[in-house]
């Protein structure tokens, strides 16, 4: 079901340089929403930037949800410009969204800001799924790790990478990733994987995820134009043909996907 | 026998060739799909008429990604035309297009001539199908060499003759605004039997990331599309209207009720919605009752003395 | 004798014919007057290089107003090459052009072939004229009647030759981009000897005023400028750069170091800044700065690692 | 000497129905304006509108000037939306003024909220002929009459009339100022006209004024692409050839233009 509607912006805070979470009312959107789903917002009123962009839900409760985002373009600086109390006009829930883990928990993984999604997944684990679960984040600096503390407090294990070593383990996620898989190498069923990021990211967590036959899906990205499915934008190339990341996604079996 | 003076209503109606649209507002072809992912959104119910993607013979991929990229106030894509095929068209979407209860336009494309025309017998044949625009201007079409079919009059001529004898129903010629005088492309089109145009198909251009070097789309270049080229498209529309007696369906950029209106005033019979459905899926239903508003207001009762009304005072 | 390794100084420097730009920022003709105007505002000795109004044979009132529209990220202009002719240009124009100390290149217009010719000898005998842009590309000149040169090939190279017989000075065509094929206009001038090309003139458009009926421009067409036209431009750009080997100065829509850096990786030698010298008449010394800034950061020395440096894959 | 900076905008407030003043500070432009004279104003700092847009001065005082606007247009529409504290990208001061008028006062005629300027021409007379002179102000209704109280306080008689009869007069301001100059008929030197206001408004005070032999100044409005004599955009036919409106005017000598 997908509703246009003017959400009601409540709170709009810059959490880390450039990083900004935006907090929004909007019942009827927020009570179908689910995990892995997202929005394609109009970052402003006016007529720039022309096409809407598309951002995950990053958690979805008291009658509405949180977006986190990067200022990275022309969309994201005048979405930063917003202000509480203003209208946002949004369209979604749209795509997919994640399969629910087993109460064996999930690995997810995360590089930079697209760990958004993630959380919105967390939250809707159940209490024994969280406790066998454990979040990788990897950034390139320590000020650019975020929601280390959202998946504790769901009692979440998490562990960090930096490119620069500022925090965590020096190095990429991914590296995380192999290291952890093989700490959990003998709990059955396997635990899946769960992972949203950068494009060479994803391809090397399928690659480990298909290595160790771990169960897992991937939010892609893709330049949007419209979000609905009626552009063919975001076309990806899956082992059953083209699909879009927009109406078959945002979430997809790591195997699928032609990288 | 006089009764009451009636209060007129207002008539919104145009005629395309043989289609009778209720509203001259329509939807560009590729921008609206079939219409199915934007039920929940709008009312598809109250378009004057459905255009539909362009349908090739056989099933295309499309052009490799990023297919989109935004520039100032317009958008450019290469999708390459994907699509399923004219097959799967008729088996998965014409019962779904048959049921909206307007009038069907497909849009049909290819490399060769005799595509084209197998594609418009297989539609003639086909229920619920009002009429076939033909898109003999996409850029984004790969192998193409030579250029576009609407890039050349006698192509263009010889094509459309051909289709006009494939089938009796409507036929609406798509042209490319990338020539140097369209308005021979459309005396070409218009002589060999078009029923109407439409105009424009995008703009050819690129954009760059300076920072990779590389283009912004997949394929290079892209078709641009938006209120930037609304300028000249109306130019294209107003010359069109000028050389040439067929219906044209305006389209380029249409974002308000007034562009909508710029596009009537300098000829266009029917107003399509492109790349605004991307923004607004339900912006349709606005204009519409905008120009209902408009002709309203400035005590028309129907079309006829908006349509082509642009006042041009000699020096 | 090998001295301490000196860290490398930038060099900016372009050359198009036998002009040398210490910098390859210029302006787009009749978007900066002749300088005088701005000098206020901005330092004109930091250009690369200063392209003057385009001037004709005799004075030319220009078409009635309104001749400016703004539109979606551009604006239509229709001023119809109002100028006061050679005479007066040269008497009142060059003493204060030859004074500002860089190159000065002077754009010529006209109806008719020989006023061309003429305008070239009499430029060729002025001191202080480092060079001539043919501006065969003006949509905005009346009675025009069949075209533009720019839009015909063979017009194009007859022009250029006779242009480059009549003066030793460096001549740089102007081209529209309202053609089907700009590269065959490109190669036709570049064979008649053309030292460079300017790309691109404005596109043609319109816009209306719908509560009026009327054009927005008193001469109901004009010319489509702004940061809408980039993506065309940079396509003409890219595909004349592949086609000819002469330099090209790319303009259309910059506004940002960004575009220009763009119309450089897609081929341009020199870059000029059109409309927004309108809005920020000081812009041009940003976007020197802030070229230096980019050739400096991605480690190169001059501008040749960077111009026409677009990567492209093949399949 | 033409300046563009970046002004500090001291308040935007809606005075009349869709009418804005507002308040800038900026003293290097301010310490050399004149009545007349005008500003390009980036109504926005984001990319739409795309062309600046010209402003009279409507008072010039306090290390700043004040601007007087009408919400028209897109580029109208965000300076209304602008606040306090922002700054204002202008060029200025651009064209040439009005020419200091007499002992004997002058007459002044508005359209609208073209009265803008006249209040800068105003402040600027000598006392006395304050107090000889007279403001006419016409426009649709009463709630579009504006400045009434700005004149008065200068000392200067304030004449109205609206279209629809709501305040003043009923009918044009050129019917007052016909009688005004019947009244002031037999002063010597004779008082000159100043004028602003739509072309057609301006064209019948030229017609006036030349049957009665005033010296007569109109201040035109044409599409500006520059306002700095660059675009030749805004050119006006005078007996004397083809003016530009932002260099050669805005105020002209009404018996110089061909209307
Ligand atoms: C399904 C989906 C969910 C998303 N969720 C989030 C989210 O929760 N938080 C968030 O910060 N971002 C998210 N994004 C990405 C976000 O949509 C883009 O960052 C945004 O559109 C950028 O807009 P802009 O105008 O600021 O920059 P643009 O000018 O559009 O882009 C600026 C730069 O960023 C790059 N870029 C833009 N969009 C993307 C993209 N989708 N993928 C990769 N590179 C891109 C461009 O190539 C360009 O270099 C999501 C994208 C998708 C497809
Ligand atoms: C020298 C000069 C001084 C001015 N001073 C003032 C002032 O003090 N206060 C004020 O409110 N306005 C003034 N104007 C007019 C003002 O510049 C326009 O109203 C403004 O540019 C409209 O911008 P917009 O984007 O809101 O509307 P636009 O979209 O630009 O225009 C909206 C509508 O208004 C009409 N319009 C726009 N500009 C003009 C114009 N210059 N003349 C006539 N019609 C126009 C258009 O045709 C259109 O129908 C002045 C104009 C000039 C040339
Ligand atoms: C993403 C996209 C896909 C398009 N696909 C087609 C197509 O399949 N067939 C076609 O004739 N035109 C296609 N077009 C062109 C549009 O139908 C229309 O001519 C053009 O976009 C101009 O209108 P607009 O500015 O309102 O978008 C496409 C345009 C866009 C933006
Ligand atoms: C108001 C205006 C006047 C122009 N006059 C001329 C001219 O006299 N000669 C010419 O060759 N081009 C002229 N041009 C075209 C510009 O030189 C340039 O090619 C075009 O505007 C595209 O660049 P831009 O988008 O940066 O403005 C003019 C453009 C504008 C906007
Ligand atoms: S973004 Fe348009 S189809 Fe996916
Ligand atoms: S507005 Fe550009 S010359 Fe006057």
């Amino acid at each position: 079901m997908k509703i246009q509607r003017r959400a009601k912006i409540l709170s709009n805070k810059e959490i880390a340089p450039e990083r900004f979470l935006m907090r929004c009312e909007e019942p009827a959107i927020s009570s179908i929403a689910e995990p892995g789903q997202f929005l394609m917002v109009r970052c402003s009123d006016g007529p720039a930037p022309f096409l809407r962009r598309p951002f995950a839900f990053h958690s979805i409760r008291d009658n509405g949800f949180y977006i986190l985002y990067q200022v990275i373009g022309p969309g994201t600086e005048v979405l930063s410009l917003r202000e509480k109390g203003e209208g946002l006009d949004i369209i979604g829930p749209l795509g997919n969204s994640f399969s629910p883990a087993s109460e064996n928990g999930a690995v997810m993984v995360a590089g930079g800001v697209a760990v958004a999604p993630l959380v919105a997944l967390a939250e809707r684990l159940p209490k024994k799924a969280r406790t066998n679960s454990i979040a990788i984040i990897g950034a390139g600096t320590k000020s650019h790790i975020l929601c280390r503390e959202e998946f504790r407090r769901l009692g979440i294990k998490v562990e960090v990478a930096t490119e620069d070593g500022s925090a965590g383990r020096k190095g990429l996620a991914t590296e995380l990733l192999k290291k952890v898989i093989a700490q959990t190498e003998n709990r059955k069923p396997k635990t899946a994987i769960y992972a949203c990021g950068p494009k060479a990211m994803l391809k090397e967590v399928a690659k480990i995820a298909k290595q160790k036959r771990r169960r897992c899906e991937v939010s892609l990205e893709e330049k949007m134009g419209c979000g609905t499915g009626i552009c063919l934008g975001c076309a990806v190339k899956t082992t059953s043909g083209i699909k879009l990341v927009c109406k078959d996604g945002p979430v997809f079996n790591a195997g699928d996907i032609i990288w | 026998m006089v009764g009451p003076k009636k209060k007129r209503e207002i008539d919104l109606g145009v005629v395309i060739g043989k289609i009778r649209m209720k509203n001259p507002i329509t939807v560009a072809s590729g921008t609206f799909g079939c219409g199915e992912e934007l039920e929940e959104l709008t009312e598809l119910g109250k378009l004057g008429a459905i255009v539909t993607k362009t349908v090739t013979k056989r099933a295309r991929e499309g052009n490799r990604p990023p297919r989109i990229a935004e520039t100032a106030s317009g958008m450019l894509n290469s999708i390459g035309l994907e699509n399923g095929g004219i097959d799967r068209f008729i088996a998965d979407k014409m019962p779904y297009l048959r049921n909206i209860g307007i009038p069907v336009i497909v849009s049909i494309g290819g490399e060769r001539g005799n595509e084209f025309i197998e594609l418009a017998e297989r539609l003639d044949e086909t229920d619920g199908v009002s009429g076939i625009e033909v898109n003999i201007s996409c850029p984004n079409l790969e192998g193409k060499g030579q250029g576009l079919f609407s890039q050349d009059a006698k192509l263009t001529y010889g094509l459309v003759k051909k289709i006009k004898k494939a089938t009796s129903l409507t036929v609406i010629t798509k042209l490319t605004p990338n020539v140097t005088d369209i308005t021979k492309i459309a005396k070409a089109a218009c002589d060999a039997g078009s029923d109407a145009l439409s105009l424009v198909n995008t703009y050819t251009g690129m954009a760059v990331n300076i920072h990779t070097r590389r283009p912004r789309l997949g394929n290079i270049t892209g078709g641009l599309s938006g209120p930037a080229i609304k300028p000249l498209a109306l130019k294209a529309v107003w010359d069109v209207y000028n050389s040439v007696d067929i219906p044209i369906i305006g389209m380029g950029g249409v974002a308000t009720t007034e562009d909508a209106i710029e596009f009537i005033i300098c000829g266009a019979t029917a107003v399509a919605l492109g790349s605004t459905n991307f923004v607004y899926p339900n912006k349709y239903v606005e204009i519409i009752d905008g120009l209902a508003y408009h002709i309203k207001s400035n005590k028309m009762v129907n079309m006829n003395a908006l349509t082509g009304s642009l006042k041009v005072r000699k020096r």
